[in-house]
């Protein structure tokens, strides 16, 4: 089931990678893309597509996260760049609230690309995400940080 | 390599990935790529399905044995020069065609169909070994 | 420009050479990979060297637009690189399964196929 | 009168010249380590660097057919940078140079 | 650069192929063919085996209908894709190659019919009959092709199936032979590459016709002999001349027997094979001036090779320098340069190519018999079986070059050429060295057949898969020797196409070369 | 015209942003302490400099499908470099390369 | 009249034919099957003797046919007086000890091999003497050795049976061996190959600078097979084969095959100070040794062995005088001596068969048991002891007639004669007499007289001597005469008759007689005289055992230089090859670049680049642990790939990248259990000797390369390429379509490498070899459990 849903975006991604937006170039893009999901038709095999799909909050989750990520960047450069690194760094339990698997991974992933944080690890009982952090001088703070900022707007998104 | 996040994405990449290596395959004629890269991707794609969810499930994925698979790439590729045979004209000759599809001319050649066979003969290989050495690793 | 590729690919040479006269298996692959590479530049040399334009036909034309590399070599490095990978790979699992059961990757203590112990064949009749 | 084409041309020049000192920068972690992981981390920037190179190439040459090898080449990092994990995971909490537990045999 | 053609002959075949002209190309796509079919086979390893057998008796077929067809009518040039030679890949077969490719095919299938009974179920399992047909595609491959560069794809197919036969058992013995021929091999290969790209540097082309004729018009100038040199140490080393023979004793005897048979029968007769065609077709003039080396490297060859013969104890290893001696007659030969020293080269080679497939199998017998393969240990093979010792005696016999057995004759002619080119001390060391292995020979009759083992032997049935090989070899063997001329006029008429490759060109290239 | 030299433009500063970063990227792993320090600049400002430097290509080749490649392309790094990093990192940490001693905590080595 | 030519091929094929079903009658007939057997060489010799009339007329028999017109080769024969005599003596002597050896053998488990084998041999020994062209000649000569091998080691079990046999092989096969270079030679000075045409090149021969070389080999060819001195050590010991081998082979016919070709090249190399030199000196030697050794014997083979040696010395010693007395005197010595000798050894294998023993000092008094036997002995033993009326005695009054005229070293060689043939004298005795006379002794076997088959043979023998020395007038026309005229290469009439002729040969002969009276008597004493003085000397039949061992020794020593047994010493010698391949032609062939031009246009970029790949380089050579060295790796593949990216050439960048990337993975999941380290452990001389041989393999392929490319380069191909890759091949990507389009049979291959790859890392992933099981029994069963 979700094979198909996945297929129709890897379509379209297709006609566009290829430049040629034919009626033949998609249903072949689609055949190619179905194919390709086939192959790995297992790993979705337990799956089913996310419940509700908001795709305004999916843009502004997108939006926030280009901004994150251009601020994290930036932050790095000035950083790394500083005569004087004064770094307070350290590996933080986050207690997670998402329990969906594609939900904790996009979180994880989120904060990986965001300024000063670093996702190491899910605990095996899916709880606890360890994030290595660049300033780990206020925890609470930072734990806040994440709670308030992606992990609710994944919920929104995804809810 | 049993994480969450890495069984979570991994199927996605793969996938792409598949995908990728059918583009870079098809369009080999006119821009680089071909059969051999193609082959790559697409091994690289079942190598890091491999490395999350484990050598079965590749094979399974799969259903051929990789070996298999390269065998039949390689016959696909003899028989891509061998069609030449037919028409009078030597060993491995470019054969075009084009039928019209739906209204739309599609070139096909027996060379595409050798590359064809280069590509499943580089995926079977390499996906074959990649498999074999996970294996032993994983005993 | 060719003689400095000449300087450079005889540098690579030198290097896996070096490393192929080792004792040690692991060194000997590394020395053979890098092998490969110097010939690939050899054969890329050999066929005359082109900045930038790669043998692609523009869309729109029918031959290459001149000064554009010469594709020959290319093919045929692309033939060679894909042998020498080959050949890399099996004698990279085969290093590692001769240290498995040998037990050593230095090949001065491998005797299991020429054992150290040479029997004089009988002399008598 | 700058055309177009100088400004591009430009920047890609100083891009490359940029691209190469941090290739060479990130070369030099990559000799050094001192930890397995660093290294492993130092190749995986390496090959970012290498598609940022190919892709000012691309830029410079006007071939955009560079992207593609660009895209398969993080494609294959990728792949690279995961089995060099397994590798740090599977070598367990053995350390790096293993000078002194080399070579059993006799 | 070339203008826009309209007109296509200039650039393809534009009339049909004559179907003869396919068996040019067919012995190596069928044996690809099969290979891959083999490959796809895996789960029917008895099926595998028979499909294989099939296959290499279609391969004889071919090469022979081939062989035929090249001497009733000449060299024959099959071209790739239409594009016609020098810018397609052309396969050209003259009476060399065909010979070679038919001696080939005669060995494989032998090797193969012993394989049925050889091959462990593990060994057929991991392909060992997809291995043979590929390494056949390898072989007959690179005694077909007419350019250099495919030349030298084929020697890789040919290399990667052989460390595939290598290692099919996972003896600690083999890994440790294959690390050795591997890393040997290796570099022999890439000298060769080497050498191919400083050809096309110098000659702009890979066609072996159009090269032929380019470097005849060039004396033995740089960089060409640097070039020749490269060629003759990467072929040396394949064909395992003294002093690069060492992957040889090295490694053959650590495969299973059928895979011995099949290496000291096909591997080291393909570097003879690139050797002559490369330096006596391509390159003469730089040959002649090399002439004094390669009969040096031929005559210590040949006498390295019987001094191990007698000083090995391990009956697979001793055939091993029987090997490389039978290598060194094959390159006095070629350092002759005459018609009679290549002619003998020629026989010597397909001589070589039966003989030593049929020693290896004969050991295989001999161990399987005696329990051993030291000549410390066996014994008692006379008392066993008659016939078997007869076999032998008569392989041995051959081994040491004497009559009536298909290595005299090629011996006579090297030890004539020489004494007629007045170099008396090649001929010297062409019968030195088969004096030794007459001692040598002989001393394996003894000790493995004639002395009595402790306890008699209990009788052994030879099944047909070891019987018939043996049999079908030894009567090659027998026949060549007994009547000899018209083997002895194939291989001189081979031996004139090497040094006269006019009807080779002119087969590539009928109306002239395009320059 | 003006089109041409907004375009030129761009693409410049394109490349000139994403070749500083990935110099910033290089500086750090060599500059920051340990490891997973040098991961934050890998991951972020090596895939940041990459992904810019590959949508300056796509841009300034002027052709849709190309910019699609260099986006889906760009997509893909960031899909996989954070996967990547946690990889690299959870390995690293459980195999015994711990943080520096400047650091402050390691929640996970207390589980 | 049936054809003369296939008459005598089927004549000379008929030993053949009896090889191959002598094993089959001698299966359903036993014994018995010898008679049947029998036929064949009986067939032969009355082909032969029926063209005695023609030769003895002075004609020349050949004919033959076409075999390996390639090399010249005719299977063609050549009959005159000297061959016929030989073909005579092979077949008639054949027939006979067929039917001996039907006796002698009896009821032993390998009988009808036997009978193969002697066959084998009669038709390569018929071959050897009718053969016309050399090669035809050198396959049978060589056919002699190897059938003696197998009749000789024919009692195998016995260690003494195998060493002999392989000492008649590595003797009388080398000394072939040497002999097929010096038929070479001849044939490359006269350019003829037939023995039959030789005759006139007779001067052009002894005129050829290489004369002498050509001598030595065909003597030493002659020599080994004759048993001269020093190789007459062989023959004695080849007497481990059973008697009816030694009465055929070592006595009547194989050994004397040297001495047929002496005879036969007399007329052409002979005459020459060498060739009179040569022969004489080393039959002389000959001659003594033999007879010397032979008083030593207590066996009665090994006496009769020994003056066999000695008959064969005194034959060579004839042959090399060259006068018209001594080649007569060679002819009658030589078939008497094979009448004699052949009737002797068959005697003594009777008294071994039916006594158990063949120790002369064991026996004695055996008339009265064997009387039969006896009689036919004497008549033997007279013959050898050139007593009239027996063909011996012509023989010998011939031979001293020949030393007495001759000039040559009159008083040496006269007197080397009289004492040789005084002990031979001796000895016909000790053979003939002794186990006869006196005391009945106590044998193994109660002695009793021998069947029909045994004595068959001697007898016709021992009464073809004094037949032929009475009917001396038809002997010499009909044998001699034609026989001495071939060997002289003119006519020659013999006319020496028993009629006593006065004058000092048979002065000479007295005292030959009393002299070996004397000897006779004091038998016993002389023997341990002898074998006093010989004590301590040690004779080349040791000296072969430590040639043999001596020699696996050297070979085990030299293979264990060259064949050293560890990789980095095989690839150091390799790559040394290498640098001198590279080198040298480039110094001796003006192979240097021309000159070194800087480019001048080189970009920063690009001079990064190579910087990287040398530091990757360095990094890779200086790693001190693997991961170091695999990332290093990659670095200076990435470089490369960049390197083809900067100069055109995407699709090798594209390639390079992946299959760098994949190779580094490989590497890594590969030495991922392995304790690896790749610290280089050189130190001292070996590292300086490393890194001197790998900068001068770098610097020849620098230097290679620059002069390759300093050349103008022929584009035409790629010309091509360019111009048609769109038109007619439809790509745009003219690498691509190179690849799979204009050479894609390389891609086939390629492939073929990448599915083999992936077979053969299976394989050696998967199988997991039982390290304690052992190939050694080649058992496939054995390996899976
Ligand atoms: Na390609
Ligand atoms: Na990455």
């Amino acid at each position: 089931m979700i094979v198909l849903f996945l297929s129709l975006p890897l379509a379209i991604a297709w006609v566009a990678v290829t430049g040629s937006a034919s009626p033949h170039n998609f249903v072949f893009g689609l055949a190619l893309s179905l194919l390709s999901l086939a192959v790995v038709r297992e790993a979705f095999a337990d799956r089913s597509p996310p419940r509700r799909i908001r795709p305004l909050h999916i843009l502004l989750l997108a939006g926030l996260f280009l901004k994150e990520l251009a601020l994290s960047a930036w932050r790095v450069a000035l950083t790394v760049l500083s005569p004087r690194m004064q770094l307070t760094p350290g590996i933080l339990a986050f207690p997670l609230t998402v329990t969906d698997d594609f939900q904790i991974t996009l979180l994880a992933n989120l904060i990986t690309l965001t300024p000063g944080t670093l996702s190491v690890d899910v605990s095996e009982d899916r709880r606890t995400l360890y994030v290595h952090a660049l300033d780990c001088a206020d925890p609470l703070a930072l734990r806040r940080d994440i709670a308030d900022g992606f992990e609710r707007r994944i919920m929104e998104a995804f809810g | 390599m049993n994480t969450l996040i890495f069984r979570t994405v991994a199927p996605f990449i793969t996938a792409l990935m598949l995908l990728f290596s059918l583009f870079i395959l098809l369009r080999g004629h006119n821009e680089p790529g071909g059969g051999f890269i193609g082959g790559l991707i697409a091994a690289s794609a079942l190598a890091i399905y491999g490395i999350a969810f484990g050598v079965e499930a590749v094979r399974r994925a799969i259903r051929f044995h990789p070996l298999a698979i390269a065998g039949f790439g390689l016959l696909l590729s003899c028989l891509a020069g061998l069609i030449s045979i037919v028409f009078a004209v030597p060993f491995m000759t470019g054969l075009w065609v084009y039928p019209v599809l739906a209204g739309v001319e599609v070139p096909l050649s027996s060379v595409m169909l050798f590359d064809l066979g280069v590509y499943f003969v580089v995926l079977g290989a390499v996906a074959s070994i990649a498999l074999a050495l996970e294996e032993r690793e994983a005993d | 420009m060719e003689a400095l590729f000449a300087i450079l690919v005889g540098l690579f040479f030198s290097a896996a050479i070096y490393l192929i006269l080792s004792r040690f298996s692991i060194r000997i692959m590394l020395g053979i990979a890098i092998l490969g590479n110097a010939v690939n530049l050899l054969i890329f040399t050999a066929g005359r060297l082109t900045r930038v334009v790669p043998p692609i036909i523009p869309a729109g034309a029918d031959m290459l637009p001149s000064g554009a590399a010469n594709p020959l070599p290319q093919a045929l490095i692309l033939t060679a690189i894909v042998i020498s990978f080959s050949f890399l790979a099996f004698l990279l699992v085969l290093t590692y399964r001769a240290y498995q059961e040998l037990g050593t990757d230095d090949t001065t203590r491998m005797h299991d196929a020429e054992p150290e112990e040479r029997p004089l064949p009988p002399v008598g009749y | 009168m700058i055309t177009p084409a100088a400004i591009v041309s430009t920047a890609a020049i100083a891009a490359l010249g940029i691209l190469c000192v941090a290739l060479l920068i990130t070369v030099w972690r990559v000799v050094v380590g001192p930890s397995l992981p660093d290294r492993i981390l130092a190749l995986d920037m390496l090959t970012g660097i290498a598609i940022g190179f190919i892709a000012v190439v691309a830029v410079r040459t006007g071939f955009s057919l560079y992207i593609d090898i660009a895209i398969a080449l993080g494609l294959v990092g990728f792949l690279a940078t995961v089995a060099f994990a397994r590798f740090v995971l599977s070598r367990g909490t053995v350390g790096d140079a293993g000078s002194g537990t080399r070579r059993r045999g006799k | 650069m070339a203008a826009p053609v309209t007109d296509l002959s200039t650039a393809m075949v534009t009339t049909p192929v004559p179907p003869a002209h396919w068996l040019a190309i067919l012995p190596v796509v069928l044996c690809i063919s099969l290979g891959a079919l083999l490959l796809m086979l895996r789960g029917l390893p008895r099926l595998q085996a028979w499909i294989a057998i099939a296959g290499l008796a279609g391969l004889l077929l071919l090469d022979t209908a081939l062989l035929r067809q090249v001497v009733e009518h000449g060299p024959l040039t099959m071209v790739m894709g239409r594009w016609l030679p020098p810018f397609g890949i052309a396969f050209t077969v003259d009476v060399f190659s065909a010979l070679m490719a038919l001696a080939a095919a005669v060995a494989a299938l032998a090797a193969g019919i012993y394989a049925l009974s050889d091959t462990t179920e593990s060994g057929r399992r991991y392909g060992f009959f997809p291995l043979l047909m590929l390494l056949m595609a390898g072989v007959t491959g690179a005694f077909l092709t007419g350019d250099i560069f495919n030349l030298y794809v084929w020697f890789e197919v040919l290399l990667i199936s052989s460390f595939g036969l290598l290692i099919l058992g996972s003896e600690r013995a083999q890994i440790d032979g294959a690390l050795k021929y591997a890393v040997l091999n290796l570099i022999a290969t890439t000298l060769f590459l080497i050498a191919v790209g400083i050809l096309y540097a110098s000659f702009g082309t890979l066609n072996m016709a159009d090269i032929a004729e380019r470097a005849a018009g060039l004396s033995a100038t740089a960089p060409l002999m640097t070039l020749a040199c490269l060629f003759l140490l990467a072929f040396a080393m394949k064909a395992a001349a003294f002093p690069v023979n060492f992957w040889l004793p090295a490694s053959y005897h650590t495969p299973r027997i059928a895979v011995s048979a099949l290496f000291a029968g096909l591997l080291t007769k393909v570097g003879i094979y690139a050797l002559l065609r490369v330096l006596i077709m391509l390159l003469p003039a730089e040959r002649d001036e090399l002439s004094l080396l390669i009969a040096v490297v031929g005559a210590l060859t040949v006498l390295v090779g019987a001094l191990g013969a007698l000083a090995e104890t391990d009956l697979r290893r001793l055939l091993g320098y029987v090997v490389i001696s039978g290598i060194g007659n094959m390159l006095v030969g070629a350092a002759l340069g005459t018609a009679d020293g290549l002619g003998g080269a020629v026989f010597y080679a397909l001589h070589s190519v039966v003989l030593m497939t049929a020693l290896y199998l004969l050991a295989g017998e001999a161990g399987r018999r005696g329990g051993s393969f030291s000549l410390a240990a066996l014994a008692g093979l006379y008392r066993q079986s008659g016939w078997f010792a007869a076999i032998s005696l008569m392989l041995l016999l051959a081994a040491s070059g004497l009559p009536p057995f298909s290595g005299f004759w090629p011996k006579v002619l090297l030890v004539k050429a020489s004494l007629d080119v007045g170099a008396g001390w090649l001929a010297g060391a062409i019968l030195l060295g088969g004096f030794l292995l007459t001692i040598a020979c002989g001393r394996v009759f003894l000790f493995a057949y004639w002395r009595p083992a402790p306890q008699m032997l209990p009788p052994v049935r030879t099944g047909w898969t070891a019987g018939l090989p043996l049999a079908g070899l030894t009567i090659l063997v027998i026949g060549f020797g007994v009547l000899p001329e018209q083997l002895l006029q194939l291989a001189r008429s081979a031996a004139d196409g090497l040094a006269d490759p006019s009807a080779y060109i002119f087969s590539v290239f009928p109306e002239g070369t395009i320059r | 015209m003006m089109l041409d030299y907004a375009l030129a433009v761009v693409t410049a500063v394109l490349l000139l942003a994403g070749a500083f970063f990935a110099l910033v990227a290089a500086i750090g792993i060599v500059r920051l302490p340990d490891l997973y320090t040098r991961m934050h600049a890998a991951s972020k400002a090596g895939t940041v400099g990459s992904g810019l430097l590959l949508l300056a290509a796509g841009l300034y080749s002027g052709e849709l499908a190309v910019l699609a490649r260099a986006l889906a392309g760009f997509l893909f790094f960031i899909l996989t470099a954070p996967v990547s990093a946690h990889l690299l990192a959870r390995a690293s940490h459980i195999s015994g390369h711990f943080p520096a001693d400047i650091s402050v905590r390691d929640d996970m080595r207390m589980r | 009249m049936a054809d003369v030519t296939a008459l005598t091929f089927l004549a000379l094929c008929l030993p053949l034919i009896g090889a191959l079903v002598a094993p089959f009658i001698i299966r359903a007939f036993g014994a018995g099957g010898a008679w049947l057997l029998a036929v064949a060489p009986l067939l032969a010799f009355l082909h032969f003797l029926h063209l005695v009339p023609q030769i003895a007329q002075g004609e020349i028999i050949t004919g033959g046919y076409d075999w390996v017109p390639g090399l010249g080769l005719r299977f063609s024969w050549f009959l005159d007086g000297l061959s016929l005599t030989f073909a005579l003596l092979i077949t008639g002597i054949g027939t006979l000890i067929v039917l001996y050896a039907g006796g002698y053998l009896k009821g032993h488990p390998d009988h009808g091999r036997f009978f193969s084998f002697i066959f084998l041999f009669m038709g390569a020994m018929l071959g050897v003497v009718v053969s016309d062209s050399f090669l035809m000649f050198f396959i049978f000569w060589e056919l002699t050795s190897i059938t003696s091998f197998l009749l000789i080691g024919f009692d195998h079990e016995r260690e003494a049976a195998r060493r002999a046999a392989l000492q008649a092989l590595v003797v009388t096969g080398g000394g072939g061996l040497l002999l097929l270079a010096g038929l070479l030679l001849l044939w490359g000075q006269t350019g003829v190959a037939q023995l039959s045409e030789l005759m006139p090149f007779g001067d052009v021969v002894r005129g050829s600078p290489l004369y002498f070389a050509t001598l030595l080999l065909v003597l030493a060819g002659a020599f080994t097979k004759s048993a001269q001195f020093p190789f007459h050590f062989w023959l004695p010991n080849a007497m481990e084969a059973p008697t009816p081998v030694s009465a055929y082979l070592h006595s009547a016919t194989m050994v004397k095959a040297g001495v047929y070709l002496l005879m036969r090249l007399n007329p052409v190399m002979g005459a020459t100070p060498a060739w009179e030199t040569l022969l004489p000196v080393f039959g002389g030697l000959t001659l003594v040794t033999g007879s010397v050794l032979a008083i030593r014997q207590t066996d009665l083979k090994l006496k009769l062995a020994y003056t066999t040696v000695s008959s064969l010395g005194l034959l060579v010693l004839l042959t090399g005088f060259g006068s018209d007395y001594a080649i007569e005197a060679a002819a009658l010595y030589l078939v008497a001596h094979s009448l004699f000798k052949g009737a002797l050894f068959m005697i003594a294998g009777i008294i071994d068969h039916e006594t158990g023993t063949r120790n002369i000092t064991r026996l004695r008094g055996l008339r009265k048991a064997m009387p039969l036997t006896f009689t036919i002995a004497m008549a033997a033993a007279l013959s050898m002891a050139g007593l009239p009326p027996f063909f011996g005695f012509l023989a010998k009054e011939e031979i001293y007639t020949a030393i007495a005229g001759s000039d040559l070293y009159p008083i040496l060689v006269t007197a080397i004669a009289v004492f040789a043939n005084a002990l031979m004298f001796a000895i016909a005795f000790a053979v003939g007499l002794r186990p006869f006379v006196g005391r009945l002794v106590e044998t193994p076997k109660h002695p009793h007289e021998a069947p029909v088959l045994l004595w068959l043979g001697p007898a016709v023998l021992a009464l073809a001597g004094p037949l032929a020395a009475l009917f001396s007038g038809v002997t010499h026309s009909a044998i001699s005469s034609p026989m001495a005229s071939a060997i002289a290469g003119a006519p020659k009439e013999l006319s020496i008759s028993l009629t006593p002729h006065i004058g000092l040969p048979l002065a000479l002969s007295l005292l030959t007689i009393l002299l070996g009276i004397a000897v006779y008597w004091q038998l016993d004493r002389s023997r341990t005289f002898v074998a006093y003085v010989l004590h301590s000397a040690r004779g080349p039949d040791r000296g072969f055992d430590h040639f043999i061992a001596g020699l696996v020794r050297f070979a085990h020593g030299v293979i264990g230089v060259v064949q050293p047994r560890r990789l980095d010493l095989y690839v150091a010698c390799t790559f040394v090859c290498v640098a001198a391949i590279l080198l040298v032609p480039l110094v001796t062939h003006d192979g240097l670049p021309l000159g070194l031009v800087w480019p001048t246009d080189l970009r920063l970029r690009e001079a990064g680049i190579m910087l990287i790949a040398m530091l990757g380089l360095i990094a890779v050579l200086i790693a001190r642990d693997r991961l170091t060295a695999i990332v290093s790796l990659g670095i200076q593949g990435f470089a490369v790939a960049l390197i083809f990216l900067l100069f055109g050439a995407p699709d090798l960048a594209f390639t390079q990248f992946m299959v760098e990337t994949l190779a580094v993975v490989i590497l890594a999941l590969v030495m991922t259990r392995l304790r690896l380290s790749p610290t280089d452990s050189r130190h001292g001389a070996r590292r300086l000797f490393d890194i001197a041989l790998s900068l001068a393999c770098g610097l020849g392929f620098a230097l290679l390369l620059m002069r390759a490319t300093e050349a103008p380069f022929n584009s035409a191909l790629s010309d091509f390429f360019n111009a048609h890759s769109k038109l007619i091949a439809h790509g745009a990507n003219v690498v691509n379509v190179i690849i799979v389009d204009f050479r894609g049979t390389d891609t086939l291959g390629e492939i073929a490498v990448v599915a083999v790859t992936g077979l053969a890392i299976l394989a050696l992933i998967r199988i997991r070899g039982n390290t304690e099981r052992r190939l050694a029994t080649n058992d496939p069963d054995a390996e899976e459990a």
